[in-house]
């Protein structure tokens, strides 16, 4: 008998967690509490060839983001982000993921493996990271045309795709009245 | 006028973004992305062996877990094991051979003079599942469920088991409650022996005949745990753990052996008997046993991407019980093979009612003994070497080779006891190979 | 003796704990530590081979650990 | 619509799928060549004839591609057909008064058809497709009576459904009510089509755009970085396109059709269906072709911006997306 109420708390705490998972719906931050790009002059050496800086990208809607070749999410990410930069492209997004290996030569090895449809930018040292807040891999961040950054996303998560798209295509029809 | 139709304008353009979004949804993004889902099994064998002709065991398992992204997997593993050999039944060797009713009462076996009572009708086969399930709740919170069923002829157990994590610091420390639960239910060959009785003759005996047919005992788990992310190549775990049994935890196998102690007799420490039989009795133990522990483990990354992983264990229960375990791994990690050798040292201290023997002048006194060399003192010492080679499509064959010495130590009795060896040593040779796909 | 040494882990284990906040890694500093070979129960199936002849041979168990660390990738 | 065209075709082979797979009976799609890398495959879905633009040099992909998508939109077809006795659409449809769980995707289409009678006011309604038995679009000039008419409307009414969004897969369907999913049915298996057919390819280049019968979506640009030329027909008889336009991403959809309409006393009754009033809407345009993001996007706004009769030019406008109308002439 002493048994049979401890399994039932114990089946209880479980019920308890597995209902509580809440579904979160995120929305662009308004404009008023956006926060300009940090580090958005310093130049990055670029995987296809030259520097880039953040800055230099004129009136395009940015999806800036963080990525690692060891980490599992970010590959699962790359097919996306080059579906995304090809569909809205014409539309004014580029998609700019900087590489945070702190060994270029393992970021070069899986690029050639993972060719990615979009703009990648190392930065080896990690410059960039810790002013954006960076607290997970990978974490990607929309920027208006005007360079606020105005949503921000940890982790890859396939049923949120529909949000990310949603996202974007509500920032790219934002500045073009 | 100019106000309305900037206000249709706004109203229109909030209308395009929920039709984008809902036309978005209802298609489901236009991702060509697939996520990595796929099942991972582990499957590998084991082959225990004592020496001296005693337990050897053969061992298959498959494990495999189903990953559906970084954090979330479910995991079946299945465990089969078949015993074979004799096994000491705890009775103390003897000058004279010695007779022992087995276990059912139908039959009985000896012991030559001087050798270790091994009980020969050990004979087992089990068939484990359990499965397993974690999940992110959140960002902050991760959580598992699990079960677990087992079965042999003699023993069931019935299990579940369910973790709670919390993420802290940027998920540098990692918070886990554990709580566990489990029923098990043995059933004996011959019945429920009734303990510090007399082993009878034979089944007609009314020991036999009375006993009950199965016993059951509980048990409840709990683990605190932290850990800690230390730096770029270290991570540490502490653990607290609880443990509580109650029921019927004795060993219905297990006997004692009553020495006699009358010092002024010829007989003094040899087989006590009684109607010209030996007296031994089955073992008794406490029903409840509450155990706790401390575990420490470090994993550590070297320059050159060998790893070592070092583990502390100390553990102490009401039963007067106290033991520590250290266990190291090295391994050295070639380009797509490693070698591993491994080191493991335990040692414990007995339980207060662990008796190698019972004097025959107080043996009708104790409430508790057992003379089951596992609540005895004891130290023992693990060496292994494992090798893994690592094939170009990521699965893994691996192989595992150890040896296993226990030694056993203890009050070395009197008078013709002292010749008998009471402590055995032993040891056991195991081989492990397995195959991850 | 032994009480004593309770103790004492115990003191180190909150020593350990209260200088957690200024351990650890950045999320984009955990390329070991995402490998599979430095999660803390790597081999499980050696483990409870082990688990299950030490359990048999031996008065303790359990006590062993379980995830944490990692990849911290989200 | 139609494609302009200037290689001649070749007929390359008949695609072949099992017959489990084609449950309307549809004849085998037709693989054409357009000259390498070029492909055209031909097909019938949803009463038009259908096809798919495919530049690609793995022809065995594009072949498993077409084939999966050609597949997928006979499935659709079939699930939501109104003429079928065992499929999706019946099974709802013969569970009146009862609460019912709907499958996921019926469930995502009913969340779809929500957020669209929301924000069109009510003007957009699934549950309205009932009025067509007493408003027949042959040409002919029966007008029904008003208490036709008004006999009927006791069956339109989205919010008369015993549906949530926050419970979209729990629908209780009053007797005698209809739903009918055929308004976003042929884009949805577009947009369902494209997703499915650039999965095949993973990596591998392609450029393909899909037209099912006038609803249209492409993967993005061709192979050469040029959009795809597309003409928007013209209504005059003799269907010389009268437009052309570059499409390198997303997705085109046209709403209004020419031959289907009422004609009585002067008064041209097109076939689009105001459900507050159970009357067609006046002075619509008579088709309207919109750009956006996906196919079911595209649709929607062409939709909507028909139940605005006279305002839908100004409509398209308000929302800054690209449009093309052909207006009403009598």
């Amino acid at each position: 008998m002493v048994i049979k109420t401890r399994l039932i708390t114990a089946a209880a705490l479980c019920c308890g967690l597995l209902f509580s998972v809440a579904a979160s719906a995120s929305r662009l931050i308004p404009i008023e509490e956006a926060k300009n790009t940090p580090h958005a002059s310093l130049p990055l050496p670029q995987y296809q060839g030259g520097t880039l800086s953040l800055q230099s990208v004129n009136d395009q809607v940015l999806l800036v983001d963080f990525w690692a070749s060891w980490c599992g999410p970010c590959r699962e990410s790359f097919p996306w982000m080059s579906d995304i930069q090809a569909k809205y492209k014409t539309q004014g997004l580029k998609v700019i993921a900087i590489n945070l290996d702190q060994d270029k030569n393992q970021a070069l090895n899986f690029l050639k493996k993972y060719p990615p449809g979009f703009t990648v930018l190392f930065d080896n040292k990690a410059a960039m990271p810790d002013r954006f807040g960076v607290i997970g891999m990978p974490t990607s961040y929309l920027v208006d045309r005007e360079g606020r950054i105005r949503a921000v996303h940890t982790g890859f998560h396939q049923d949120q795709l529909g949000n990310y798209e949603q996202l974007i295509t509500q920032l790219l029809a934002e500045n073009k009245d | 006028m100019a106000v309305a139709v900037t206000n249709t304008m706004k109203k229109n353009h909030e209308l395009a973004k929920i039709l984008a979004a809902a036309s978005c949804a209802l298609v489901g993004g236009l991702s060509t992305a697939h996520a990595e889902e796929s099942w991972d099994v582990d499957s590998a064998f084991l082959l225990y062996s004592e020496s001296d002709g005693r337990v050897s065991a053969a061992e298959p398992v498959i494990s495999a877990t189903r990953n559906y992204d970084s954090e979330t997997s479910l995991n079946f593993k299945l465990v089969a094991d078949t015993l074979t050999g004799a096994s000491p039944n705890g009775a103390t060797p003897s000058d004279q051979v010695q007779t022992f009713t087995s276990p059912s009462g139908n039959g009985s076996y000896s012991a030559a003079a001087g050798e270790q009572p091994l009980d020969d009708t050990f004979r087992d086969t089990r068939v484990a599942l359990s499965s397993n399930w974690a999940a992110p709740i959140n960002r902050d919170w991760a959580y598992g469920v699990g079960g677990y069923v087992s079965k042999e002829h003699d023993y069931q157990s019935l299990g579940v088991s369910s973790s709670l994590s919390r993420y802290l610091n940027q998920k540098n420390t990692t918070l886990t409650l554990g709580l566990g639960a489990s029923s098990d239910t043995i059933n004996p060959e011959g019945g429920v022996p009734t303990g510090l009785f007399q082993v009878p003759e034979d089944a007609s005996s009314s020991e036999f005949t009375q006993r009950n047919d199965s016993e059951s005992k509980s048990i409840m788990d709990a683990v605190f745990g932290i850990t800690q992310v230390v730096n770029r190549n270290t991570i540490m775990q502490f653990n607290y753990s609880i443990n509580t049994s109650s029921g019927y935890l004795t060993d219905p196998y297990k006997i004692l052996s009553v020495i006699d102690d009358d010092s002024t007799g010829n007989n003094y420490g040899g087989n006590y008997t009684v109607n010209n039989r030996n007296v031994y009795l089955y073992e008794k133990r406490p029903d409840s046993r509450l155990k706790q522990s401390l575990y420490w483990q470090t994993k550590h990354q070297f320059e050159n991407n060998d790893i070592l992983d070092v583990s502390y264990r100390y553990m102490f229960d009401d039963w007067g019980v106290t033991s520590h375990t250290v266990d190291a791994k090295y391994r050295f990690r070639f380009n797509n093979q490693y070698l591993e050798p491994q080191l493991r040292w335990y040692t414990q201290s007995k339980a207060d009612f662990y008796s190698r023997y019972l004097d025959s002048s107080a043996y009708t006194e104790v409430d508790f003994a057992s003379a089951d060399y596992r609540l005895g003192d004891l130290d023992t010492y693990t060496i292994g070497l494992r090798y893994g080679y690592q094939f170009a499509d990521e699965t893994e064959f691996y192989t595992r080779f150890s040896l296993y010495h226990q030694e056993s130590s203890g009050d070395d009795g009197y008078g013709k006891l002292t010749s008998q060896e009471l402590y055995p040593g032993l040891d056991a040779a195991m081989l492990m190979v397995g195959y991850k796909f | 003796m032994s009480k004593r040494f309770v103790l004492l882990s115990l003191v180190g284990v909150v020593i350990t704990t209260t200088g957690c906040s200024e351990m650890g890694v950045k999320a984009w500093e955990r390329e070991t530590l995402a490998q599979q070979e430095m999660s803390l129960i790597n081999e499980p199936v050696e483990s409870s081979l082990n688990d299950h002849v030490y359990f048999s041979k031996e008065a303790s168990s359990g006590g062993q650990g379980f995830g944490g660390g990692g990849c911290g990738c989200n | 619509m139609a494609f302009v065209q200037h290689s001649t075709p070749k007929l390359m082979q008949k695609l072949t799928i099992e017959a489990s797979l084609n449950p309307n009976q549809h004849a085998a799609p037709e693989l054409w060549s357009e000259g390498a890398p070029c492909y055209r495959i031909q097909f019938e879905c949803m009463a038009s004839d259908c096809s798919m633009l495919v530049e690609s040099h793995r022809v065995d992909l594009v072949i498993e591609a077409a084939k999966k998508a050609i597949i997928e939109a006979w499935r659709i077809e079939n699930t939501f057909s109104r003429y079928q006795s065992d499929n999706t659409f019946a099974v709802i449809h013969s569970q009146p008064n009862v609460r019912q769980t709907l499958n996921q995707e019926t469930a995502q289409l009913m969340l779809f058809a929500h957020h669209a009678h929301q924000v069109s006011g009510g003007l957009f309604d699934i549950t309205s497709g009932i009025l067509r038995q007493a408003w027949r679009f042959n040409g002919s000039d029966k007008v029904p009576s008003q208490e036709q008419i008004q006999a009927l409307l006791v069956y339109v009414g989205w919010e008369k459904l015993g549906w949530s969004p926050q419970h979209p897969d729990q629908l209780c369907l009053p007797q005698g009510m209809e739903l009918d999913f055929g308004g976003i049915g042929k884009e949805y298996a577009v947009d369902k089509m494209l997703k499915l057919f650039l999965s095949i390819f993973g990596d591998v280049p392609v450029a393909v755009l899909i037209n099912g019968g006038g609803d249209i979506a492409c993967s993005g640009p061709r192979l050469n970085g040029q959009g795809w030329r597309v003409g928007i027909e013209s209504l005059a008889a003799d269907h010389t396109s009268d437009q052309v336009i570059s499409l390198s991403s997303g997705a085109l959809a046209t709403s209004g059709d020419s031959r289907r309409f009422l004609l009585k006393s002067g008064v041209r009754y097109s076939h689009v269906l105001n459900p507050l009033t159970g009357w067609p809407v006046e002075n619509a345009p008579r088709s309207v072709t919109v750009a956006a993001p996906n196919c079911v996007n595209a649709g929607i706004l062409a939709t909507l911006s028909l139940l605005q009769g006279n305002h839908a030019d100004a409509f398209l406008k308000s929302l800054a997306v690209p449009h093309w109308i052909h207006p009403t002439n009598t």
